[in-house]
């Protein structure tokens, strides 16, 4: 229904907004707000024809920044009320931007549903764990120990994995990125957009002022090589500085396990190749954490179906054809009725 | 008029009575299909031309074993040659089909009604079931009612006998053959009932059709043959005076239904309907859900949230968003509708009420939630609310919603019941070509454009959906600057907003009729203001009284917010205003606050609706104080 | 800190109360309630002891026909209520009961949470693919293409798995078991009560009004050999009314398959073992589906880690042991104070 | 006194002013340590033993650009002799350490006020942050006030040059060194400060602490020495009148999180507080959270629904449950303090309010949700409404709201607000010991239990700890019967049931005291009734006109619902009731629909509280009609 225009018309600068932005300085969510518009300006649809969506947090003041249409609702519904802007217009390019809180504490039912359902939004997740708006509690994605304001002694509960729990509630698109890594993300984003159907991104997302440095594990660009694992679909489970780390299946413990390529008797062929069509694999992806593993990054898994809003149309289609064009009066007079005469 | 009842008719006739109007319930176990008997002779008292009103009773549990009390399943029909307005106080004719349904009702049959019972089924273990200890037919403490015992079961097994359905299915026709029965009495045509079983059955169980058809005629020719126990007869009821035009029945949920598609289609719009189920609200979701063709979206919501807020984003996107729940549902609801205020976005919100508080009793009606409706919000927040007084009246209350809420960009509340919701009344069927459309206009200029300016009239901000070229904006639920929108925490601007807020809600007492006074004088001694589903009894009660030649007046709301301008006005004219409510006295608050009228609350919290006698007894009460 | 009775001295009667049953006759939640009850008994826990906390629904009836302490709360905020039980008194036997709708649907995120803490809790679902109590819409479960009062052409989202979910929530304990199953259920029951922690069992539950024979597939009697899988730690998977049918790992789908013992040269050795310690193994189980394989029934998963309400315990022991014998006077004099003397 | 003070005083002394009570604001960057400034000065003024309220006014963003004006951080304090009630109306002094902080602040220093600004930082690049076209230092715009520009930032970092912190370490210093100056101005001693800096840094920052407190010091010393403009000079307050006693500075949170420790102590109960963050009520779930060791366990919730519901079931289960939330988060919980009423458990609810609809502007304060609390849920569901009026009056609110909950079983909501859970306040420590306890006692005997038996009294059922051998009981939400609490449809019962519920909160009229009279007479022209923390400036401006003649007295409500026995008729004997409130005029409704009286309203939306001019204008215009 809308005009495409092509890449080169639209840049980054036609999807920033005229707000200041109002993050902390330092925050990775101004690394992500700049991968979105660089992506967005290479996928092509016109900014009309966007709109963001958030529920509330810092992560969710995302659409004031975005020359798009955008709807910063309230905590934790923003899942539910894209359903509802996809239901009235399937054409739309809907994202959903929420944080850990937002989208995993309050909002995690919709988050379930709407991956369930499949509804053609593109989700994205900012992982900081931990609650930034309201100044720094622990968030259900928080490791345990976590001191914060709520847990001076620590956390006790063990955190939700987002990737494992979207696979968990059947979503068919689930990836991840890194706030920093801006030549990553906007590839992510643009698969992520290119796919019909509800499409998880997660993103960490380091929190400077309450959080600082708690993906340095895996996120710090120096060791980065041998702390994140770049999956691609078709290609090798391989990382390291070295390019000679693999992910092979022990089948002892039928779990994933580190290997050398060319020791031990390792080969390329050990390593497993990666297959986003995979539920199993993309499971164990999910499942990597450092330092054991190397955390996985990029799309864990994609294997599309018909999305929510276009099997509604669909059927709403066939039910105008099957019926008598519809008056409101054959609608009224629907069923028995009986004429009093004038008398 | 077709032959079957024909000959029947005329030798009933001799001996028929006429009557203006009757009260009859139908009881049985949940399994016995008292609802489609009470439906079906409701249809054909419609046909017959009377007015009514029915008020079907459902059980609580899904399928209670068979033979409790909390199993039994009722329906009542109230009809007439002159205006029916409630399901009526007292039963003339109760007919129980098994000890339970006789227990659980019997209390409720005026002093010397008729009660039809099936004694077949007056048997030990239902009887103990039922909690008698002995025979009610047999032990005399039935005295004040007139009992005409006849073994349904067996009268109805007898005459399916030429069919091949087995026991099991024959027993089920026991309804109809009672239906035969009341429809001689109350001289009812077969045909439409016999076709709607063809209909039905025909195709795909021929003998199940066969043996209803057979048990229908045999209850009837009972009546026509059998020997009577004095008293009982046939009864012959004029039409009603109804002005010409199409007639159908319709329940509130219909009403409510068509009434939103008809709004949408008069602003131009798409519904899109979000709702998650609850007892009595389902309804409305499963009427529009098979309303697909009339671009009708529904959307099943994971919970009350969900729907609201699918609601809110549809709306948002430039479509009608409804939802629609109960009280415990409607309260989960409260703070995104706060969003809806705050962005300024039409929304419809249908509250079927029921008893409460927290589950209460989900099936029973109550007028619970008007607190929950204008107050029950955080912070200072105004909308619309707006209540249905009938079936019928729900699908002009349901246009008028739609038409306030797009043209304040508004949430606008519906109070409706689960009496309401479920009760059947005649109505003419408007002409839906000669409504009045209010176009949506939707913002497609970008010269000037911000996102919060106001309509000077209506102070409404622009509706713009999303993929209008040029007009690409942000709102949300932080306080907005008065025209941008953008995000301001100015002490000033706060001030003004809420303001605003106010004064666009208040000005649509500018937009809505004067209240008037339903019967009676604009003054005198007393004023019986009512809201909802009080108003069958309420206009009865108060058109009962008149007719003694008392000074009593019959006012109704339908908006609850704002006011009409000329209430407290009107109100105080009045010597005493009664305020009869279903609940502790919800309305009576804020009329006393709004207007400083010392109104009198009448409460009734039982979870059934109110007699005529009960407001009768209260209007009396006032007027010799 | 009760007094724990033996077995012997309870049976199924002492934890029937004197409410009548009100479930359509029929429903599969008779039968449950019967295999609950033979459970407890044989628990052996005092009936002051339990409490059995519900939602809204025909299954959160449950607690009123059980001769224990019992709480019918609202719809889907069971597993909240029941985490403040056992916070409260975590001595008591707490169980906690509803239906698909209760707990996947308006619950769903209060199940993922108590799952993802594992506050030590015997959830039951009683699932029936269906919402019983409000006359039969469709629900989270229910399969693609449902007819309901809300869905009159056909339901067109996907149903979320129980199990895939509870895994993908971090459960630690996760189980099936089938209404009409009156000799397995108990035993599962027990596992459940067993585990400290969650412990998660679905009861697949014939709602004889709205959904009946939902699960024919593979619940009835007659067909049951070949079309359940009852898994047992160590055991392997075998099934089939000849005892010769077994899952495997295709290595090259990297997924299950049915292979037959004996044919094409499939051996005992080449069926997997169950290990219910396994996530990927029980990820696995928990996926398979009629009629394409049997469905798993049992205990899937079983991963104890300290519950959620033992390690709040043990911080307030903690505080307590560290901290100064609390006086009220001292908390109000904490911190800086000053004397204003008599003049 | 220490030495350190001692020689400077006496210079100081010469030219020291008298002065009774004061206003000074701190304003700049929120890097500045502004918080920290004014919470360092409010502890010196209290040992100084003057009375005195805070006012901190945290900016909305996490951490805003240097500069910005909306990362400006303010803390006023208002300090004297006499009883200070409110955090002022406008300030006497204003420091401003940035441009930004000047913009946003200024409008609100009283006319010829002193304003104090860090003229380091009006450079260009702050000026343009801030909106300055010009340097207001420069261009004669200020000219209203008395402005008394002083390089702090040099300043600062010539006083720290001796010690080794980096220009950066050392430019946050300017807090101390404003800190050092101001506390010169008012007579107060450094050493709390000092040491307090030994104790926070001391240790592990020894350089960081030692700068610090040679800024302090070099501040200070500026004062003594510096030639000072025209007007700039020490001020001497005589210590205020306490009652003899052993004083804290205690916040609304503080105090509120101790009263409920308090009272379930005096209750014999555990705390389970469940809770979900939202501003400004978090620091409630903070501050208990490291009560760990008086038996509280706190409890983070995945919403605020499963922290009610949490909290529900720790009440249940026989400990204290306690949730809390602000306005969006109240509103979530609505369905389930319905449970908790119909199921009659005790449940304590703050709702520390913020400025709405919606999300509102989080930070700001208003009196949102008088509505909310009182009527927003769905059906008829009568609970305890009371108000804290103030940060140390929250002590005994909470304390009483324990009482209520257990006494009567039921939801007690407490409410607070933005304000009151911030600022700080003198506070008298009572002694625990002398507190009567009011154990709570559960139900042990099963002799004749039933789970809705009734105390006479009361009318509170039984509360029973699940673990009770032979009191096994089954509740829920459904209607329960009168008193075996079995589900039950009956009619007659849910009316009594109703009634019943209506009747216990009523009741509660009789165990509180009646409503008495702040201030003035208890009849005469004009009462000015309140609630919550309008306390302060409702107060002060009565006792101002009063001190001018007026016939005008004070009355203030804890207790909202159900409301003190006397109220209607105390407020009878007024010609006229002024209500002023911080939302549009929620206690007004109340009132006037309770008693018939036309109280009229003073709305003030802006997030800010009233002045006590605002107050004093709205009576006087009352009192002029
Ligand atoms: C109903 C409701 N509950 C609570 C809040 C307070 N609140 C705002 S944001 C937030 C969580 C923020 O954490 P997250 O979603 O992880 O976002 P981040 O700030 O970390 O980006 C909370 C609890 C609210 N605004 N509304
Ligand atoms: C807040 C709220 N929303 C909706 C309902 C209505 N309701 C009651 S039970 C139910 C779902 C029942 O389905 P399920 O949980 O699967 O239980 P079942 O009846 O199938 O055992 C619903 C929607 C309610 N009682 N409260
Ligand atoms: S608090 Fe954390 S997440 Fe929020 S803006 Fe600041 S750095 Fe970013
Ligand atoms: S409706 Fe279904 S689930 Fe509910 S009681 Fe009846 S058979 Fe059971
Ligand atoms: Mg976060
Ligand atoms: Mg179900």
């Amino acid at each position: 229904m809308n005009d495409i225009v092509t890449a080169e018309e639209l840049n980054a600068k036609d999807f920033t907004s005229d707000q200041e932005i109002r993050w902390c300085p330092g925050c990775g969510d101004f690394a992500i707000v700049k991968s979105v518009r660089k992506a967005l300006a290479e996928i092509g649809t016109p900014t009309e024809n966007v709109v963001f969506v958030s529920g509330i947090g810092c992560a969710a003041r995302f659409p004031y920044y975005m020359a798009t249409y955008g709807f910063h609702t309230i905590h934790g519904r923003a899942p539910a009320i894209a359903t509802g802007v996809k239901l009235a217009n399937p054409d739309l390019d809907v994202w959903v931007v929420g944080g850990d809180g937002d989208m995993l504490s309050i909002g995690g039912n919709h988050t379930l549903h709407v991956l369930r359902r499949n509804v053609d939004l593109n989700i994205l997740l900012f992982n900081n764990e931990i609650y930034g708006l309201t100044k720094g509690q622990y968030s259900p994605t928080s490791r345990e120990g976590t001191l914060s304001p709520s847990t001076p002694m620590g956390s006790v509960d063990h955190p939700v994995s987002a990737t494992s729990f979207a696979l968990g509630a059947g979503a068919r698109f689930v990836a991840r990125s890194i706030d920093t890594d801006q030549k990553h993300m906007p590839e992510v984003l643009k698969r992520a957009h290119a796919h019909k159907g509800a499409s998880f991104v997660e993103i960490f997302q380091n929190c400077i002022v309450y959080n600082d440095g708690a993906f340095s594990d895996f996120a710090e660009k120096r060791t980065a090589p041998d702390t994140q694992l770049h999956v691609e679909h078709g290609q090798p489970l391989i990382f390291g500085a070295d390019g000679n780390k693999g992910i092979r299946i022990n089948h002892d413990i039928l779990d994933l396990e580190v290997v050398t390529v060319g020791e031990n008797g390792v080969t390329l062929d050990d390593v497993l190749v990666h297959d986003e069509t995979n539920r199993t694999l993309a499971g164990w992806l999910a499942r990597m954490e450092a330092p054991e593993f190397p955390v996985a990054i990029g799309v864990l898994y994609c294997d599309p179906a018909e999305s929510y809003e276009a099997a509604v149309r669909r059927q709403i289609e066939d039910a105008k054809k099957k019926a008598p064009p519809p008056s409101l009066n054959s609608l009224l007079q629907s069923g028995h009725t009986w004429t009093v005469e004038p008398h | 008029m077709s032959s079957d009842g024909n000959t029947a008719l005329k030798l009933a006739e001799v001996r028929r009575e006429e009557v203006d109007e009757v009260v009859v319930r139908f009881a049985g176990d949940s399994g016995d299909g008292i609802q489609l008997t009470g439906g079906r002779f409701a249809e054909t008292t419609a046909i017959a031309g009377q007015d009514l009103e029915t008020f079907p009773d459902f059980p609580a549990e899904i399928r209670a074993p068979i033979g409790t009390t909390y199993g039994v399943s009722a329906f009542q029909i109230h009809f007439g040659s002159s205006a029916i307005l409630t399901s009526g106080d007292a039963p003339d004719v109760l007919v129980a089909l098994n000890p339970a349904a006789l227990i659980v009702n019997i209390e409720e049959v005026k002093l010397g009604g008729l009660v039809i019972v099936d004694s077949g089924s007056f048997k030990d273990k239902n009887l103990r079931k039922a909690g008698y200890e002995s025979n009610p037919l047999e032990d005399g403490s039935l005295e004040k009612y007139r009992i005409f015992p006849i073994d349904i079961s067996r009268l109805t097994l007898e005459s399916v006998s030429h069919t091949e359905v087995n026991k099991r299915d024959g027993l089920r026709c026991k309804n109809m053959w009672t239906l035969g029965l009341i429809s001689w009495m109350y001289d009812r045509r077969l045909t439409p009932t016999s076709d709607w079983l063809e209909g039905k059955f025909g195709k795909k169980l021929p003998e199940v059709a066969k043996a209803n058809i057979a048990a229908l005629k045999a209850g009837h020719a009972f009546g026509e043959t059998a020997e009577m126990p004095d008293g009982v007869r046939g009864f012959t009821i004029q039409p009603a005076d109804f002005e010409p035009g199409i007639y159908r029945t319709v329940t509130g949920t219909e009403a409510t239904a068509w009434g939103l598609v008809t709004g949408a289609q008069l602003a131009g719009l798409k519904i899109i309907m979000c709702s998650y189920p609850i007892t009595p609200a389902s309804g409305l979701l499963h009427v529009l859900a098979r309303l697909k063709s009339y671009d009708v979206t529904t959307f099943q919501a994971e919970d009350e949230i969900a729907a609201v807020g699918a609601a809110i984003g549809a709306s948002y996107a430039g479509s009608l968003g409804v939802t629609s729940s109960s009280g415990p549902g409607i309260a989960l609801k409260t703070e995104a509708i706060g969003l809806a205020i705050a962005t300024e976005l039409p929304l419809i919100v249908v509250n079927t009420q029921r008893a409460g508080p927290s589950t209460g009793m989900p099936t029973k009606t109550e007028q619970s939630d008007l607190y929950l409706a204008v107050y029950g919000r955080n912070a200072d927040s105004p909308l619309v609310v707006i209540a249905a007084h009938s079936s019928a009246d729900s699908f002009e209350v349901a246009i008028e919603a739609v038409r306030l809420a797009t043209k304040y960009m508004t949430p606008v509340i519906i109070l409706s019941d689960t009496y309401i919701a479920n009760a059947a009344e005649p109505w003419r069927v408007p002409d839906a070509d000669h409504f009045k459309p209010f176009k949506v206009g939707f913002r497609t200029e970008t010269e000037g454009f911000q996102p919060f300016m106001r309509d000077g009239a209506t102070l409404a901000r622009p509706w713009v959906k999303p993929g209008t070229l040029g007009l690409e904006h942000r709102i949300g639920g932080l306080e907005r600057a008065y025209d941008s929108g953008n995000v301001s925490y100015d002490a000033e601007n706060h001030q003004r907003m809420t303001n605003t807020r106010f004064k666009k809600i208040e000005g649509i007492a500018d937009d809505i009729p004067l209240q008037t006074v339903e019967s009676g004088a604009d003054s005198g001694q007393l004023a019986v203001l009512g809201w909802g589903s009080t108003y069958g009894p309420i206009s009865s009660a108060v058109g009962h009284l008149r007719s003694e030649g008392k000074a009593v007046s019959h006012i109704h709301l339908r908006y609850i917010n704002p006011m009409p301008k000329n209430l407290g006005e009107l109100l105080a004219r009045f010597d005493k205003v009664l305020v009869p409510e279903m609940n502790m006295g919800q309305l009576s608050t804020i009329v006393r606050d709004r207007f400083m009228v010392p109104v009198e609350g009448l409460r009734k919290v039982t979870g059934k609706p109110f007699r005529i006698a009960e407001i009768e007894d209260g209007i009396h009460a006032r007027l010799e104080k």
